[in-house]
């Protein structure tokens, strides 16, 4: 058992917050006040993964601008953010310092499958929200067992499973080839893909995985030619999925090419691997990407490189990260208005889930954001977009493909 | 006359201990001078000191200018050789690189291939063993080695670390035999520190005995053979 | 003043040997203040330190094998994280799958680091310095590729999830408070192991072979049973360190162990002082807290900020913390010696 | 045999990535002993300088220039400045300044240039030639100039007396002292070759890996044991050893089902420490049999 001791004192800890909040009008639950909410998050600011933390830079200078514009329901966002160096162990210890020591309300957008799942039980066991995990996996959105845990993405698998559905569909006598990340992540999608064809397995015929430390994929993507593969799926984070497509395309091979979600800018995938040989990729996609030409001149997109050159100059307008930090935060913004002056943490969670339609202007046309008490998925629907030298061309309606089942 | 190298009242130290209680000695131009004296008596400590490469004290001149305190390469740059115990040799190095090496400082091209062709005047078997690893050298042959690369340098003075140790007789009388001739024809200076005193008696024409880091006897060597107690003691007759 | 004659030099070593014990009293009351400082320690901070010092104190046992294994007997790792990873998922599976208590996993994860260490050691036997180096880096950054390729036994990438300890026998303290104190009783008992076993024949053998390899050998000091030997004390120390981990994390998967854990590892070691028992605590505080200092100075660039803090450490102490402490305590004694 | 080859080929551009890196690594550890663990980052640096001279309008080739010559003289001030006052420290000192200056850089090139890919030119012919699928310009040239460079440090070593000093020195400093050659300057030389040596690596691989502050993190590891596996001390081994290795690790990922592409890393380092377990000294370091 977790530490039932833990849950009683907490029980009456939660007891005695509702008891004082209960003279005034406004409800807090540790962090909030009448003139702040503090909220904390970790994020890879050192070591080998720091490349995603300018998720929690975008995201910092996202609330620097709420505040500048007079904050939430006129509190004050405190984003406490500290670095875990992507280390499970790290990330236990800080966010054991964010939620027992600067006493935040609750916990958003902690990056990474690894760090989440170390903290996944002791989040739910001292009830503090762990809201809007930036993870693709599939296990946060399990409400009965974890209910104090929700993602933001549409997950890993679902994604594969579009693809998948996809293909059997329009490619004739597909022969796969499937190169991954050796990593949650990519081993994710894998499932997601195994998952999709079912009994179909056998129309896989070479997976090869590669390390995030290994310098280039030049020899798996040979293999993967070489097994005569009509159909490649491309489970690569974007160095590796540039260097992919540039190799496939050096190698002469055409295949029908699957990109992740992941990997799908313009600016710093696409163009580096060289836009004639990207032509004819398929993917999904939810957010807008800044360096795609279509959305140049988007009202949605423009508030967003607004708020980059006032508030984020430093910050890389190719890097899709950016998209992702503001669309995320965005829809933070939107709990917390929503949740009004009861800011205890189980208001929190409730109004997480009780989110209708919410429409963001940076994600895609037709992205809609949905919560509920048993839907612990905010983003569930995606587009099939098709590269044609210059844009994503979406083709097909929004899909959703439910895999909780 | 001034001397070429005077070192007044030097002290040298290993860490907190003193090797050397305040030397005085000097070395004449064109002069050979030798220090004797038995193990730990401060010889090696004496040449260290001149260039640079311990803790001293006192005053070093070498041709009227102070070098006390100068780093050991600037040392040699004034054309002070050092000959070091063990031979120093660049065992990984070919022959020819050694006495490459010991040109570093030079730039006169031409006349460092007349050096080389000098020292192996000198010394013949060196070049035979141009192409060979110095590592390879037999013990003799690297004390050829060493002092034919310290004559690269063009010194004008060579300093002399024990150049008989471990050596056969025969070598050992080879070698001092050409350093007589490199002091004659090329009016290089030496100071030699010998442990076979008898030797280093009848090349130098001074000579001065350390005892425990000090100075204890000096003078020229003919009359410094004549003394008894030197006799008996280090020259054993 | 300048030490001339041998005699001279045999008395004051006497006379400082004497005055040597006369001081181990006053070392021994330090030691043991330090302890009851240790004890009580968990009484005066919150939960959260508890935990963060519980970390500093498994990292520690850590550090220390790896001061035994490199500082005593000379062998550069550059691998040890593979260790503790050994140990974390030797105490995971066992707890998650069999059921077994936390406390019965520590001595299991010791003997399989202490057997694997000496299967590692064998064949290092025969590489030197910079060979051993390169091997043991390789080793470091092969072990969370193994953990994801054996899927079967390490559940792969989702990693294993575990319960938090009880606190037995109706203690009146929280949870933290207790895991404390069971890490800081093994603790104890490992330091005090390996200072005995460093002060004994073993480490007498480990320390010649690191100094005089050759010579070591031609005296009759078996190297090749040594060598492994401490490989394989370093392996069930990391062990016991990494059981203590997954006890007090709660979680183990194949991204705690990267290369860069056991470069940190290093990094503890060498900051404490690396030919040395106390000075791997200072190594375990150094590993948990410099980040977060570095942390606070820039959010920006925390890691540049942690390599100003480690070479600027090294300028001020290049044999670490202990070894500085080592030359400050010298330096008293021979003040003392001069007065008297 | 068409995968066979496919492999080979690609084994040895990989391996020319290794060797290029390898090479720098021997010219610290010719003066110093000492493998510098932060040469990747320094290579990594370097390239991020060429691109951003790139980027603000200088042609390729003075940009690539320049940017050995800002290395060279960035190395030698790095050993100048930072590791000569651990100098005389114990190694494990240094060791931990290398990996503090390995994190500076990487820290250094992610707030100064993000972690956003960047494309980075190559000089070569976009295409390969007659159109194979095999071996294009880019990676042809790229094992041309690792040769070249190797060609290079050997005329340099060989022939040149800075060359032949900063070998003395490796093997002999105070004698080095005794002829003449200002030690601290030439260990300063050695780094500055070693950070020149890197920026031609780094500019080279980067059209391949492209640039990000981690693009050499991964292949320091591979040009350490390339440079083990050929002698520390040759730079005519490095390069054999980072060819051997690319070649080794590809076949290995392809022909060997249970190593796969996840354990080829292991597997190839598991080679190589087996041949260092027969000849220490590597390929084609020399074993020297002194004679007292």
């Amino acid at each position: 058992m977790i530490g039932k001791r833990f849950l009683q004192a907490s029980a009456i800890a939660a007891g005695l917050t509702f008891a004082a909040g209960a003279a005034v009008a406004a409800e807090y639950g540790p962090g909030a006040s009448d003139s702040e909410i503090k909220i904390g998050n970790t994020n890879p600011y050192s070591g080998p993964a720091s490349a995603y933390g300018s998720i929690g830079t975008v995201i910092s200078k996202y609330f620097d601008k709420v505040n500048a514009e007079g904050g939430i329901n006129g509190r004050k966002i405190n984003f406490v953010t500290l670095d875990d160096s992507y280390s499970p162990p790290k990330t236990v210890e800080q966010v054991r310092k964010l939620v027992e020591q600067e006493k935040v309300l609750f916990l958003f957008q902690t990056l990474g499958t690894p760090p989440n799942s170390a903290i996944h039980k002791y989040m739910n066991a001292k009830k503090v929200p762990q809201l809007f995990v930036a993870t693709g996996a599939t296990k946060w959105g399990d409400p009965a067992n974890f209910p104090w845990t929700m993602g933001w993405q549409p997950n890993y698998q679902t994604e594969a499973a579009i693809y998948v559905k996809w293909m059997l569909d329009n490619v004739d006598n597909p022969k796969i080839a499937i190169l991954y990340q050796n990593d949650d992540y990519g081993k994710d999608y894998l499932q997601g893909i195994h998952d999709g064809l079912g009994s179909k397995a056998s129309l896989i015929v070479l997976e090869q995985s590669y390390e995030v430390t290994d310098p280039t994929v030049a020899s798996q993507m040979a293999n993967l030619k070489n097994s005569g593969a009509n159909v490649f799926f491309n489970i690569t984070t974007p160095k590796f999925a540039a260097q992919a497509i540039k190799i496939a395309n050096e190698l002469g091979w055409n295949p029908t090419h699957f990109l992740n979600n992941v990997s799908t800018s313009v600016g710093s995938v696409l163009t580096p691997a060289g836009l004639e040989a990207s032509t004819g990729l398929i993917s999904t996609l939810y957010t807008k990407d800044a360096t795609d030409p279509a959305w140049d001149n988007d009202p949605g997109m423009n508030e967003w490189r607004e708020f980059m050159a006032k508030y984020h100059p430093k910050g890389n307008v190719a890097n899709g990260f950016n998209i992702y930090g503001y669309a995320v935060a965005q829809t933070l913004e939107h709990v917390l208005r929503q949740a009004g002056d009861n800011l205890t943490r189980a208001n929190i969670m409730k109004e997480a889930a009780s989110i209708t339609d919410l429409r963001i202007k940076t994600l895609l046309p037709g992205i809609l954001i949905n919560t509920g008490p048993n839907d612990f998925r905010p983003i569930e629907g995606m587009q099939l977009r098709k590269f044609n030298g210059t844009t994503w061309e979406a083709f097909g309606p929004v899909v959703s493909v439910d895999t909780s089942s | 006359m001034v001397a070429m190298l005077e070192l007044k009242n030097v002290e040298a130290f290993y860490g907190p201990i003193r090797a050397l209680h305040g030397i005085s000695l000097s070395v004449e131009q064109g002069g050979i001078v030798t220090v004797l004296g038995a193990n730990g008596a401060g010889k090696t400590t004496t040449l260290r000191a001149i260039c640079g490469m311990i803790k001293t004290t006192g005053s070093i001149k070498f041709e009227g200018r102070e070098i006390f305190g100068k780093l050991t390469e600037s040392v040699a740059r004034l054309g002070i050789a050092h000959v070091p115990e063990g031979r120093g040799t660049f065992e990984k190095l070919t022959t020819e690189e050694n006495l490459r090496l010991g040109a570093f400082t030079r730039r006169d091209r031409n006349a460092v291939a007349e050096d080389m062709d000098r020292v192996y005047g000198y010394f013949p078997v060196l070049a035979e063993r141009r192409e060979q690893q110095a590592g390879t050298l037999s013990g003799g042959e690297q004390q050829m080695l060493a002092i034919g690369r310290a004559l690269m340098l063009r010194p004008r003075l060579m300093l002399l670390d024990e150049p008989s140790f471990g050596l056969a007789p025969m070598i050992v009388q080879e070698i001092f035999r050409i350093m007589r001739s490199i002091n004659e024809n090329d009016g290089v200076s030496m100071l030699l520190v010998e442990q076979n005193a008898a030797l280093a008696m009848d090349l130098a024409d001074q000579a001065f005995l350390l005892e425990t880091g000090e100075v204890v006897m000096s003078g020229d060597t003919k009359t410094m053979k004549e003394d008894e107690s030197i006799r008996t003691s280090y020259l054993g007759y | 003043m300048a030490v001339d004659t041998i005699e001279e030099k045999l008395a004051t070593r006497h006379a400082q040997s004497q005055l040597e014990a006369k001081l181990a009293f006053y070392k021994r009351i330090g030691l043991i203040g330090l302890i009851i400082f240790a004890v009580a320690l968990p009484f005066l901070v919150s939960d959260f330190r508890t935990f963060q010092f519980t970390r500093v104190l498994y990292i520690s046992i850590a550090v220390l094998g790896l001061n035994i294994l490199s500082g005593y007997n000379g062998q550069f790792s550059l691998g040890h994280g593979a260790f503790i990873a050994l140990g974390a998922y030797v105490a995971a599976i066992m707890m998650d799958r069999w059921g077994v208590p936390y406390y019965l996993t520590i001595i299991p994860a010791g003997l399989i680091g202490f057997i694997f260490g000496f299967l590692i050691g064998l064949p290092a036997r025969r590489l030197e310095g910079l060979y051993l180096a390169l091997a043991t880096f390789g080793l470091a950054l092969a072990t969370p590729q193994i953990l994801k390729k054996f899927e079967i036994i390490t559940m792969g990438v989702q990693g294993i999830v575990v319960d938090k300890p009880e606190v037995p026998f109706g203690l009146p303290i929280s949870q933290d408070q207790w895991l404390y104190f069971f890490t800081l009783m093994i603790l104890l008992v490992l330091f005090w192991a390996a200072r005995n076993l460093l002060r004994a024949r073993t480490g007498r053998a480990f320390v010649a072979i690191r100094d005089h390899h050759m010579a070591a050998e031609s005296m009759g000091v078996n190297a090749g049973f040594y060598k492994p030997l401490a490989f394989a004390i370093g392996g069930a120390y990391a062990g016991v360190a990494g059981a203590l981990a997954t006890i007090t994390i709660q979680f183990v998967a194949p991204d705690s162990f990267g290369v860069f854990l056991s470069i940190t590892l290093l990094v503890g070691s060498v900051i404490g002082g690396i030919a040395s028992i106390g000075g791997a605590i200072f190594g375990g505080i150094a590993i948990v807290f410099i980040p977060n200092v570095a942390e606070e100075i820039s959010k920006a660039a925390p890691w540049a900020i942690y390599g100003v803090i480690l070479i600027l450490f090294m300028y001020a102490m290049p044999s670490g913390i202990m070894g500085f402490i080592n030359m400050l305590w010298r330096g008293y004694v021979k003040r003392l010696l001069t007065r008297t | 045999m068409e995968i066979f080859l496919q492999q080979v080929l690609s084994g040895l551009a990989t391996g020319a990535i290794y060797a290029s890196l390898a090479l720098a690594l021997v010219m610290i550890y010719q003066t110093t002993e000492l493998i510098n663990f932060a040469q990747g980052e320094m290579a990594m640096f370097s390239t991020y300088i060429a691109w951003a001279l790139i980027n603000a309008g200088m042609p390729y080739w003075a940009a690539f220039f320049l940017t050995i010559g800002i290395s060279f003289v960035g190395g030698m001030a790095i050993e100048r400045i930072i590791i000569r006052p651990v100098e005389k420290a114990p190694v494990l000192a240094l060791v931990i300044v290398f990996i503090g200056l390995l994190v500076i850089f990487n820290s250094l090139a992610g707030w100064l240039w993000t972690y956003t890919i960047k494309e980075f030119p190559s000089p070569f012919p976009v295409g390969s030639p007659g159109g194979n699928t095999y071996i294009g310009f880019h990676q042809l040239g790229m094992i041309g100039v690792t040769l070249l460079v190797l060609l290079f440090l050997y005329l340099f070593f060989r022939f040149a007396p800075l060359g032949l000093a900063l070998r003395a020195v490796a093997q002999n400093p105070v004698s080095s002292r005794l002829v003449g050659v200002r030690v601290g300057w030439m260990l300063a030389l050695g780094w500055g070759l070693a950070a020149a040596v890197g920026a031609v690596a780094g500019m080279m691989v980067a059209p391949r890996l492209f640039l990000d502050p981690n693009m050499m993190g991964g292949v320091l590891l591979y040009a350490f044991a390339a440079a083990l596996l050929g002698g520390t001390t040759s730079p005519l081994g490095a390069v054999i050893g980072g060819f051997t290795l690319g070649v080794l690790e590809n076949l290995a990922g392809t022909y060997i089902p249970f190593i796969g592409t996840e354990l080829k890393l292991a597997f190839a380092l598991g080679i190589i420490i087996l041949v260092l377990l027969v000849r220490p000294q590597g390929l084609l370091g020399k074993k020297i049999v002194a004679r007292v």
